[in-house]
């Protein structure tokens, strides 16, 4: 940290340039700069995040006041009573599912966005992208009409006229998965392709000229060195659909519960804000251990891209 | 490294990607299908051709008035992300300090803090502070989840620009606020470009925040979706979903023509 | 009357010193080079002097005035960058005017004056072009019109040549110091490049690991170098190390330890271990004719022969296994070489006045 | 059914001219001027007419604003205990049981009978917890069915017949009718009428567990009417015939089917926060609510019953609508003893979702 002006900057230097210097003092400079946003996120982030778990430990009485002591009570209650795990559970396999099928899905695209025809790659980046600003509701909305399992369903009507089906998708974890694949893609084709478009050609070509074929060049070199990549895509993937709650809501029917819904109803419908709060708490651990694991990997097994990938 | 950069997998690989291309058009060109039809609900296959849908919502306060609340809404999330993300990006690129990695942490956490959290802990934090004020609330809640895309995308533009430029500005005369106005910020217009439109758009399509803080005055447009959806069975539903569909193709295409996506919206 | 001072300044980060106390001065209308290795903390020093890092101690004043506590916008210095910083949003001349424009000078105003320095550095033609149009010298030329519109007290020159390739350099280089002497500007630069220092400057700073080691005209830089480092860092020395042996009429010798003395003139030094720096240039070569060694001069080896197109070098082969380089101009048409073979053994000499008595800092 | 469409449009606009036509006849509310309420109502179509056809003229008239927040009822509790410190609502619309709830947390006051003069011609029946709530619209719950595919339901116990595999929309736990589908099941499982049987629904679980497999889904959203009638399954509910009828006068294959057990009342209340901002314009507010033209527009855009007496409705409405009050005792329509189910609602809740999250 402390030679950052003395260091041999590669490219634009962190640390160099010290545009803020007030009082040509740069470490002013940069406290300037960075409190506005570090108060914004204590005050409106950290705190309130805080606030929620600690609400946690509490209990609510019938008339909505909190008990006054400390318990466990509600993560005892998140623990053993079926409904709740079955949906922990639900959470889980959805969110791996919808992973494990991103990541498929999104190594031929990242491949051919960054070593396709230049052509061809700006056209799959606008068209995987393109479902990443349009709001969940609609997408979700779409593949209600497609899966949906009456007369009307796109895909049954298809099938139909193939003579196949009909088959019964909405309203079943797969329907949850197919839209979370579809709403959250985008998140794995975009570190994937970063971590793509880092690989120098030459080590391939290095592989190669060593003797490898295109299967072995592309298993024992590009793979491994996309791995971070595609922990970062995986992470982020995961997490979002843990946390989602749109599309359980829309393509589960509430069979397939998520802990998202349950959040909501435990705190807009039951109005039960510990037990709710207790619920988002597991649902942030889930996610962070994921996130923290991932960094881990990232980190350990290669360090010198843990920055870029990040 | 194109042509051969694909090896002798090349037109298998471009057929798979063809069939997953597919899977991630059909959804958004269906309800555009099923908007034209001339029933009186959704059906498929659409049956006849008319606008009268696209006529009917427009006039349809229900869908009008989330509209323009959530164009507000965006507008001021958008503002507030980039007043708190500009100098965050900066502060963050151009010095090397203790702690550094703990506040990059913090700022970008929102992008992978479960969002439903979030939106609890702000609705628990606005409501023991009694801040009844729904825009407020929503403003606050929405800067905080697009301001990390605002430190990405304006990070980007920071890293690309040499920084010993700003030092010839300030060799040259100019204060620190000149040196950011005449010669930074417009060196950044794209990644502060790219951030706004982020901001708005993430703000725009955000449901997990607004689930928590909207009231009936303040409705922004996914949680009308959501309730008309389960209201409207006429094939405006569809109108709408196609208007947004559409509202959200030009922004990728405005964003591509001028940034370049896949800078802009890497994470 | 100097027109920079910098004295006994430092700069600290966390607990490593980049630049321990330093102090020198710049004559007014003299080019300073600060030279030294990367690291060497020669940059901070300008930069400090420029304003854009604050000193840890000491003072640095400017045409008489001290400018520790003023902030670089305020310091009216012109400063040319390594990769010349030009504003790629700015066409040339707005990137001319900006300094004017901070200096409230009215816009048409400043943009006629950016076109009369735009003459000065034979560029007239060029306003209106964006610096991705440019070439490199052309980029350099604007950048320093742009460090010269604002009349600057002094000219700050960071590493100036480094972009440029070699044979454009050594123009950039002359037509630099022609325009340097008939504005009389003071200018420090900083420089890692030996021949840019020796060729441009009026007085040069050679710097080390924070510190000056030497500070002096290029010609005492080159000739008497104070330590090892110096000797070895402009130019190339071959060593020695001895002892002070003996005193003989007016001078004495200097006994290494594989037998090879060398003899001095003058007083010997208080050390009775010194090292001795020779520029190989100094170094003659004849045939092996054998015999008891006298003082300065050694039987070798040649062990290669590397032609340089002005010069020959030759890398001989001590009996210690040391080496010993020679260098020849090809010019000089001594026979003697022209049978020289890798394997020939030679009798090495040189005149007393070669041996510099240098402080052994390696 | 055309017929019915342009007969009901004509309704529409009649009564939405009556609405508006309303202010003439009043004295000036100046007093009201600037004055801003929120209050809580339904989603579908009630709540749609509430706010293009009731709020306009009202704010107009009053010369106020009144913002609406559509939500369900325990939802709608659920903002008023988050809000008890400070409220931020000053009406709020609840299911019947919602006004026990909120009258025994302390969440709201009395009906302000003085300034709702309009009281006077509500039945008294449908004056709930001493005065703390009012009946504004009263709909009868039972099973919605795709009339091209499906007969009409003669019992509960139907369900279980293996030709529906998942083929029922059941409605979600989180809205009040599926306290209705408990009660319904526990009177299947003991042969016992609802009255005994809302107690015995402890008995009801099992039975519940096996009708598994014929539900396709648990909805929570106001179209499942239009889903089934789409072809998504069969039947669907227990639900109010408010979120039904509208669909089936705009001629979709749906209709109500009331199994011999017996038909549910869906009694949509009205309540007065404790502690509102501007009451006096909350109490407007609910007294305009009970306006029999608006009663009769609301009950027209809903086919459902008013609250108030002396309505004359078209006989192809009027057929629909459980009204007046005696015809609602001849339907049997049930009402469950809230205090007792309000108290056991999130074991239920928790119960049937057990039975029925995978």
């Amino acid at each position: 940290m402390a030679v950052a002006e003395t260091l041999p900057a590669p490219q634009a230097s962190a640390g160099r340039g010290g545009l803020f210097a007030f009082g040509n003092s740069r470490a002013l400079g940069a406290v300037m700069l960075l409190a506005p946003a570090v108060l914004f996120f204590v005050v409106v982030f950290v705190i309130p995040v805080g606030l929620m778990i600690r609400y946690s430990f509490y209990q609510q009485t019938s008339t909505g006041d909190l008990t006054s002591a400390a318990t466990l009570a509600n993560y005892v209650r998140l623990g053993s009573v079926d409904l709740y795990r079955t949906v922990v559970m639900t959470t889980l396999r959805v969110s791996l599912w919808t992973t494990f099928i991103a990541m498929l899905l999104a190594y031929p695209l990242a491949l051919v966005m960054v070593r396709g025809h230049p052509l061809v790659g700006r056209a799959l980046t606008v068209i995987v992208l393109a479902p990443l600003l349009i709001n969940v509701v609609v997408r979700t909305y779409a593949w209600r009409v497609i899966l949906a399992n009456g007369e009307n369903g796109v895909l049954n009507w298809t099938l139909a006229h193939f003579g196949l089906g009909p088959v019964r998708l909405l309203y079943t974890e797969w329907a949850i998965i197919i839209g979370s694949v579809h709403v959250f893609l985008p998140m794995m084709v975009l570190p994937l392709s970063a971590a793509l478009g880092k690989i120098n050609p030459a080590v391939e070509e290095a592989a190669a000229t060593l003797g490898a074929s295109s299967f072995a060049v592309f298993r024992r070199v590009t793979l491994p060195l996309s791995v971070p990549g595609l922990a970062v895509g995986a992470t982020l993937v995961f997490s979002l659909t843990a946390s989602s709650f749109v599309t359980p809501a829309l393509l589960g029917g509430n069979f397939a519960k998520m802990l998202g819904t349950l959040v909501e109803e435990q705190i807009l419908v039951v109005f039960d804000w510990p037990f709710g709060a207790a619920i988002a708490t597991l649902l942030t651990i889930i996610v962070m251990v994921v996130n923290l694991a991932s960094v881990w990997l990232i980190e350990r097994r290669f360090p010198s891209r843990a920055a870029e990938a990040g | 490294m194109h042509e051969g950069g694909l090896g002798k997998g090349a037109i298998l690989l471009y057929s798979v990607t063809g069939v997953i291309t597919f899977f991630l058009l059909v959804p958004l060109l269906f309800p555009i299908a099923l908007s034209f039809s001339d029933t009186p609900f959704v059906v498929f296959p659409p049956k006849g051709f008319t606008l009268q849908w696209y006529w009917k919502v427009i006039n349809e306060p229900d869908f009008t008035t989330p509209f323009m609340f959530s164009v507000q809404l965006g507008v001021f999330a958008a503002i507030g992300a980039l007043l708190i993300g500009t100098p965050t990006a900066m502060g963050l690129t151009r010095y090397s300090f203790p702690g550094r990695g703990v506040v990059q942490g913090l700022v970008l956490s929102p992008l992978v803090f479960p969002m439903l959290v979030t939106g609890i802990a702000l609705l628990r934090l606005f409501t023991s502070i009694n801040s009844n004020s729904s825009l407020t609330n929503l403003v606050i809640g929405h800067t905080l989840v697009t301001v990390p895309y605002v430190i990405r995308t304006v990070s980007a533009s920071l890293l690309l620009i040499d920084p010993s430029t700003e030092d010839a500005a300030r060799t040259l005369g100019a204060n620190t606020w000149m040196t950011f106005w005449r010669v930074t910020r417009p060196q950044i217009v794209p990644g502060l470009f790219a951030g706004g439109i982020f901001a708005f758009v993430t703000s725009f399509d955000n449901y997990s925040i607004s689930m928590w803080l909207a009231d009936a005055e303040h409705f922004p447009m996914p949680m009308a979706m959501f309730a008309l959806i389960s209201r409207m069975f006429d094939p405006g539903i569809a109108a709408i979903a196609s208007l947004m569909i559409l509202m959200s193709i030009v922004i990728v295409v405005v964003l591509e023509r001028l940034t370049g996506l896949q800078r802009a919206m890497s994470v | 009357m100097m027109d920079i001072e910098v004295t006994n300044v430092a700069k600290r980060y966390g607990t490593s010193l980049a630049v321990s106390d330093v102090s020198f001065g710049v004559e007014q209308g003299h080019v300073l080079s600060l030279l030294g290795p990367s690291g060497c903390g020669k940059t901070t020093v300008m930069r400090m002097i420029a304003g854009l890092i604050a000193p840890s101690a000491g003072s640095i004043a400017i045409k008489g005035k001290p400018v520790t506590q003023i902030p670089v916008h305020k310091r009216n210095v012109g400063m040319l960058f390594q990769n010349y910083a030009l504003f790629p949003h700015l066409d040339v001349a707005h990137n001319i005017a900006f300094g004017l424009e901070m200096r409230k000078v009215p816009k048409a105003e400043a943009l006629k004056k950016a076109e009369a320095v735009l003459a000065m550095v034979r560029l007239e033609a060029f306003g209106a072009r964006y610096p991705h149009q440019l070439s490199g010298g052309q980029q350099q030329r604007v950048a320093l019109a742009r460090a010269l519109v604002i009349e600057p007290s002094v000219l700050l020159l960071d590493e100036p040549f480094g972009a440029l390739d070699k044979k454009l350099r050594e123009n950039m280089q002359l037509e630099m110091r022609q325009l340097q002497q008939r504005l009389g500007i003071t200018t420090l630069m900083v420089t890692h490049d030996q021949d840019e220092a020796l060729t441009l400057s009026d007085r040069i700073a050679v710097m080390r690991a924070g510190v000056i080691e030497q500070f002096g005209t290029p010609t005492e830089i080159y000739e008497r170098p104070v330590s090892r480092f110096v000797a070895s860092f402009i130019g190339t020395s071959n060593f020695f190390t001895g002892r002070v042996t003996a005193k003989v009429n007016g001078g004495y010798t200097v006994e290494c330890p594989d037998g090879v003395r060398l003899g001095f003139n003058g007083t010997p030094p208080a050390e009775a271990s010194v090292t001795v720096a020779l520029r190989p240039e100094g170094i003659q070569v004849s045939p092996d004719a054998g015999g008891d060694p006298a003082p300065n001069r050694m039987r070798t080896t040649v062990e290669q022969i590397v032609y340089r197109g002005l010069s020959t070098h030759y890398y001989l082969r001590r009996p210690t296994g040391e080496p010993l380089v020679v260098v020849r101009q090809n010019d000089s048409g001594a026979d003697v070489f022209a049978g020289l073979q890798p394997g020939s053994a030679v009798l090495a000499s040189w005149a007393a006045e070669r041996n510099l008595i240098v402080r052994d800092d390696a | 059914m055309s017929r019915l469409i342009l007969n009901r449009r004509t309704l529409i606009k009649t009564a939405g001219a009556a609405v508006l036509a309303a202010p003439m006849g009043y004295v000036r509310n100046g007093w009201a001027q600037g004055k801003q309420i929120q209050i809580g109502i339904w989603g579908g179509n009630q709540g749609e007419f509430v706010r293009k056809n009731v709020l306009p003229a009202f704010e107009k008239e009053f010369d106020c604003k009144v913002l609406a927040q559509q939500g369900s009822t325990l939802g709608q509790i659920s903002l008023l205990r988050a809000s008890k410190e400070a409220p931020k609502f000053t009406v709020m619309f609840v299911d019947d049981l919602g006004v026990e709830i909120a009258k025994r947390e302390g969440l709201i006051d009395p009906l302000p009978k003085d300034k709702m003069p309009n009281l006077g011609q509500v039945y008294p029946r449908f004056i709930y917890n001493d005065g703390y709530g009012v009946a504004l619209m009263i709909s009868s719950a039972g099973i919605f069915y795709n009339t091209k595919t499906a007969k009409p339901l003669e019992s509960y116990a139907d369900m279980w017949d293996p030709k529906y595999a998942k083929a029922i929309s059941l409605v979600t736990t989180k809205n009040t009718p599926s306290v209705f589908m408990a009660i319904a099941t526990a009177a299947v499982v003991t042969g016992k009428p609802y009255k005994e049987a809302q107690y015995l629904v402890d008995q009801a679980w099992p039975k519940l567990a096996q009708l598994k497999p014929n539900v396709l889904k648990l909805y929570d959203t106001d179209d499942a009417p239009l889903l089934v009638a789409q072809g998504e399954g069969v039947m669907g509910g227990p639900e109010y015939s408010k979120y039904v009828y509208p669909y089936q006068v705009k001629g979709v294959p749906i209709d109500m089917s009331f199994p011999k057990e017996g038909a549910f009342a869906g009694v949509n209340c009205q309540v007065f926060v404790k502690g509102g901002p501007n009451p006096d314009l909350g109490a407007a507010f609910m007294n305009r609510v009970l306006d029999p033209k608006v009663q009769q527009g609301l009950a027209e855009a809903t086919i459902a019953a008013p609250s108030v007496g002396g309505i004359e409705f078209k006989p192809e409405i009027a057929k629909m609508l459980p009204y007046p009050d005696k015809k609602m005792d001849e339907l049997g329509l049930f009402s469950p003893d809230w205090a007792y189910v309000n108290k056991e609602r999130p074991s239920w809740i928790e119960k049937m979702s057990q039975i029925f999250v995978s």
